[in-house]
């Protein structure tokens, strides 16, 4: 066991899996030697060298498209947009092409690749380099969507990520990257995909979170604990394939269900979560099904007074929980 | 006879010479421009019988296709093709049979198993990339394609081909500028035919040559014209020889025409004088490939006879094939969404294999 | 009063408008000469000219891009992209400068654009001549999302688009272009956004649809009419803005709830609407908040057996609604 | 004092002839270099007294700003920046109070009232488009400004300005190309500074000269040295004329050097040699812009000295100024997500104005 940052996980992860495998390449804007813009891939090109670690231009659209061609000839590419809030150039080749090789062609072609994004806000970055963009992503057949809020998961999710034979959508929340440490085993372990986690066991409320929420809502349970309010905390950590069994065994047990997420409200992930709770559970819920989300505003402002406005945070977290356990 | 190059020892004629080919390559190549003619007219023929919904065409691009192709190691290097290189993929290794099973949308079509529009060829095997609809997608895929080659010390070429309408995309750009960064063995080639559906080049395209926009990236831009199959295939040639001895990125553009409406639901008519399309009928690749190889004396009363009952009958005997095929079962709609079942959603209440999972609320 | 098909409504609305105001302008690939690929925009090149009706390049970024451009400069552009599945290469100057130009100079801009595209398959059209592409865009605040079902609706919310002064997209079911037929005023007349409409009362089941969903919507309540469901089914027209009081309305009513949409069902637009209900109608349910809608595949498949498996039916809605009145 | 070129009758050295200029112009010009270098040094240190995360700044590219910029009608004519482009906008009419309220994020920033990142400058009123983050995005709203002038029949001249980085961004070829086939009044300006962050231009950039792209374009294309201010001067002005007469776009690359790190979060010398760097601080337009000027006898150590003086106290006003504005309401921070508030969603439970419509289960 030795302890690591959310972000020396990721580092890891990728080195190990880079010398385990000689088809795993990194491609990305500043990945080289800069080591990306969050250091995640720092260290990678003086191992592996040009041919494994390429600078890319700066161009999102480019950077997936090859990586799915590369893909197709035998790579297994990760490659890094800078920011989530800049992968929407490359959204088309994410959607319309990643997603749907292997269907179009009844298993033909395979798309074997990662894309990994730092997310989300509350660091600072304003309009475009805060944004929560899973999402757009969940509601995409073909595409496997992961979050991790562990050093653990971190690292372990992303090397199953690398051996997927599908294309994986792998969003790291940057608050998270030196905030949070936790042990990470030696060996070499993963973590599968589409795989929820209880974090905390509880009886009254479900809260289901992923990503930085998962933190904040472990933060929430705490200080609702002491009022004698006891949640269990579902970090769903895979977002599609989505483990329907842990999150609804978690609701008909408590009956109640909170959903938590960063990203603005109105058609975010986390109105799926309430669609299957409330349609799967509904013999079980003495309570509505309810959202705790982002304002919808079209993302967050830079001023802290109204970033700090916009962030979900534990007080607010645990606001929602003291009404949704009251009701 | 096979559509092949593979260089039989046979007489060479000074035309063949002059390309350095035989004159069995000259007549397989002719042979795979004619078999592709009679296809796509069958496709035509069965769309206006009720039989096809949709037939979308490379009438007018076979001999760029066909010329450009031929240099290629088929099933080896790689092409990134679109919807009319119906020649190319014959050309790549695909069968009549195969292409009138994208046709008719049948469960056995190796491109998609009648999930996609005829048209969208693909083949892993022939190193085909399926053709998706959105236009120029491809080209950072063959891009893709041929960093992997080079990151893993192959020598394979790896060429996109597309419409000089889809060269304005975005992505053009982006893939040719990496691809010249690293000279990557990669060739974009463009089948200008001058329109973009009903869009004429001056509207679409600020130069008159897609080809003047290489230097721009460093790159060498060939003119070449689609009705001179030889010199498609030198320019080809070339480009393959450049691109596979590290010597970068190539871009060639055929200047061809469209014989047919866009597709199946277009009227040319409208957009296009009697004038302009009669201009087009003059630039039939076809026929001038044809008196080419009769003034050469390669071509033959008697081959071309021979070769017009062979077509026909492989014309025939895919049609009959293909149809007879059965559709797709609706329960094999769920396949293929990912590797592994795992990753699946579950099924909808209609579909044959659901039930076990109720979709409908746990009643 | 005049009958008039969903697409010669279109026509008549675009053109009526163009009229009225001269900063109205038509961009899009084939919209000159050619008056589109399904003939939407007939006739405008011959009335309008060059300078009003611009057939671009093939280049969706740009058509959407320079909209915004002259948007900014006065105009009103009207855009138009061939196939919705075809909008993707333009989503980074949708979500990121459409939507957010208003919010990011504090009101300083303002994008008066309507984008209409045509979506839905049933028509043969196969992965990417198929798709519903509204729940991309329903989740980003800035925009406003229009899906109208009648020939009335379409000219009237057109109107109304075409003036709002934020960028609106106009999805248009193309299987209802030629085969949906009903009464259009002759005067000039609008209908605002944001307000649904009751196509049917009905007491015990609330049906929700949008677009080619409500004809089926509409067929299926009479299906099981004579067998005793009395179905209720609300038209929400405009998806964004939502108007929560008639869905909500209707809702408590019934007590049931059937949302029905023809994109992937996981992360569609439906969720968003059965996450409300289930949160804000949630005293009022006497079964679960359901939903019907396409199978989780990445789009539609081509071949006629398989692209009936995916479509939605008045068939497959009944059977849905059988069980939720049975529940 | 005023920023400005309008030309009051004053002395006119040879050097101010050369480019059709007078010496106040010139000492108009050299005096925003100056207010633009001297804002920017402010900000870094507001950033390392910890008093702004975050400071982008266009240190080594205000030469080139400047004399592109100069040509423009302010307020008539259209810029689309860049987060660069302090001097650009500085000479399209901001204020030193403007850039410092957005430095500040406060809620009288005319820019977007705190919103938006430091560096994201725009205004409506001073036809200043509004910066984003996403790169590249602009030259598609300048090139959409264009085609509306020229419907509108106005002669508005409409300028996009980005690094060589972003001009390999798929927007900027579907840019060009629409404007070139239209003739637009359109500029493109890439300030080149030969990196993107850390990536070094032969890896981004499969070309040397960003303007030699221009060709394929068929527009012309134009390489200027950003420390000849004079160079970029009479380049934006002939571009400009060439627009505004009907003449259609030009691209112009300047050639500047990037004196800072590419940001407050970045560490150049992780990346760059100390020989690099050097290179780049030769290459400061400041010095070799005053040398030019004194030689010329246009600039005096009596004006330096009074230019100083004045300059110390803007930036000083703008900075306590600044400091001391208030930040925005939460309060406001729902306003302005449509033009009118039909179309808005429920306030989140925490927002002040909420309650009266509860968010939460309606208990
Ligand atoms: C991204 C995208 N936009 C629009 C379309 C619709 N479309 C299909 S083919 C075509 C014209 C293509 O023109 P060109 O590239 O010149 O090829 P051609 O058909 O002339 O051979 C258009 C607009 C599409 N398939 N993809
Ligand atoms: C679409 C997009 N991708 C990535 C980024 C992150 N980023 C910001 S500036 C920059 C480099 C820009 O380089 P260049 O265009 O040469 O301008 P310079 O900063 O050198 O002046 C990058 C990669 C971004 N802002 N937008
Ligand atoms: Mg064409
Ligand atoms: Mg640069």
């Amino acid at each position: 066991m030795t302890t690591r940052t959310l972000i020396e996980a990721i580092r890891d992860g990728l080195s190990e899996e880079m010398r385990r495998d000689p088809t795993v390449v990194v491609m990305g804007e500043d990945v080289g030697k800069k080591g990306g813009v969050f250091l995640a891939t720092d260290g990678l090109w003086a191992e592996f060298g040009d041919n494994r670690v390429i600078d890319t231009p700066l161009t999102e659209s480019m950077i997936v498209g090859t990586s799915i061609g590369a893909a197709l000839n035998g790579l297994r590419p990760v490659a890094e947009i800078q920011f989530a809030d800049f992968i929407h150039p490359a959204f088309n080749q994410i959607v319309s092409e990643a997603a749907r090789l292997r269907y179009r062609t009844q298993g033909g072609f395979a798309v074997p690749m990662v894309i990994r994004a730092p997310y989300g806000g509350g660091v600072h970055g304003a309009l475009y380099h805060s944004q929560s963009v899973e999402a757009f992503f969940t509601h995409v057949p073909g595409l496997k969507v992961v979050v991790p809020s562990t050093p653990y998961d971190a690292k372990g999710l992303l090397r199953s990520s690398i051996r997927d034979d599908d294309p994986v959508l792998f969003f790291e929340h940057k608050r998270m990257y030196r905030s949070v440490r936790g042990d990470v085993p030696d060996g070499e372990y993963t973590v599968p995909l589409g795989r929820a986690a209880i974090r905390r066991q509880g009886r009254q409320v479900t809260l289901v979170a992923y990503g930085l929420m998962v933190a904040f809502g472990l933060e929430a349970a705490e200080q609702v604990a002491g009022e004698g309010i006891d949640v269990e905390v579902v970090d769903l950590r895979s977002l599609r394939p989505l483990d329907r069994e842990t999150l609804l065994g978690s609701v008909r047990k408590t009956g109640k269900c909170l959903v938590a997420y960063e990203d603005n409200r109105f058609g975010g992930y986390g109105a799926e979560i309430a669609a299957i709770v409330a349609e799967e559970a509904f013999d079980f819920l003495d309570g509505p099904v309810s959202r705790i989300a982002g304002p919808d505003v079209p993302a967050m402002p830079y001023n802290h007074v109204l970033e700090d406005w916009f962030m979900l945070s534990p007080a607010k977290i645990a606001d929602a929980i003291r009404r949704l356990a009251a009701y | 006879m096979t559509v092949t190059g593979d260089g039989r020892n046979t007489a060479t004629s000074p035309l063949a010479a002059s390309a350095g080919l035989t004159d069995d390559d000259l007549l397989a190549m002719y042979r795979t421009v004619l078999l592709s003619r009679a296809i796509d007219e069958r496709m035509w023929v069965l769309n206006r019988a009720g039989k096809a919904p949709f037939v979308i065409s490379g009438q007018g691009h076979e001999g760029a296709q066909v010329g450009l192709a031929w240099p290629l190691r088929r099933g080896y290097d790689w092409i990134a093709p679109f919807y009319r290189s119906i020649t190319t993929c014959l050309a790549f290794g695909m069968t009549a049979r195969d292409l009138m099973l994208a046709q008719f949308a049948k469960a056995s079509d190796v491109s998609s198993g009648g999930r996609q529009m005829p048209g969208h060829y693909g083949s892993m095997e022939r190193h085909i990339v399926s053709v998706s609809s959105p236009v120029a997608t491809q080209i950072l895929h063959a891009v893709g394609i041929a960093l992997a080659s080079r990151i893993k010390g192959e020598d394979a070429v790896s060429v996109a081909i597309m419409g000089e309408g889809s060269s304005n995309q975005g992505d053009v750009h982006e893939g040719l500028n990496f691809a010249a960064i690293h000279r990557l063995p990669f060739i974009l080639v463009i089948e200008n035919n001058g329109y973009a559906i009903s869009v004429p080049a001056e509207k679409e395209l600020s130069v008159k040559d897609v080809a003047s926009r290489a230097s721009g990236y460093g790159v060498p831009g060939v003119i070449v014209d689609g009705t001179d199959v030889l010199a498609c295939y030198r320019a080809g040639r070339d480009a393959v020889e450049r691109a596979r001895s590290g010597g970068g990125p190539t871009l060639i553009e055929a200047k061809v025409t469209r014989l047919t409406a866009h597709s199946s639901d277009d009227q040319q008519t409208k957009y296009r004088s009697e004038d302009d399309l009669a201009q087009g009928r003059a630039h039939d690749p076809l026929p001038i490939f044809r008196e080419q190889l009769r003034d050469a004396g390669v071509l033959t009363d008697e081959l071309e006879a021979s070769m017009a009952d062979e077509i026909r009958s492989i014309v025939e005997d895919a049609t009959t094939f293909a149809e007879g095929e059965p559709d797709a079962e609706p329960s094999t709609a769920l396949d293929h969404v990912y590797g592994d079942a795992t990753g699946a959603e579950p099924a909808p209440p209609w579909h044959p294999s659901a039930g076990a999972r109720s979709e409908g609320p746990a009643a």
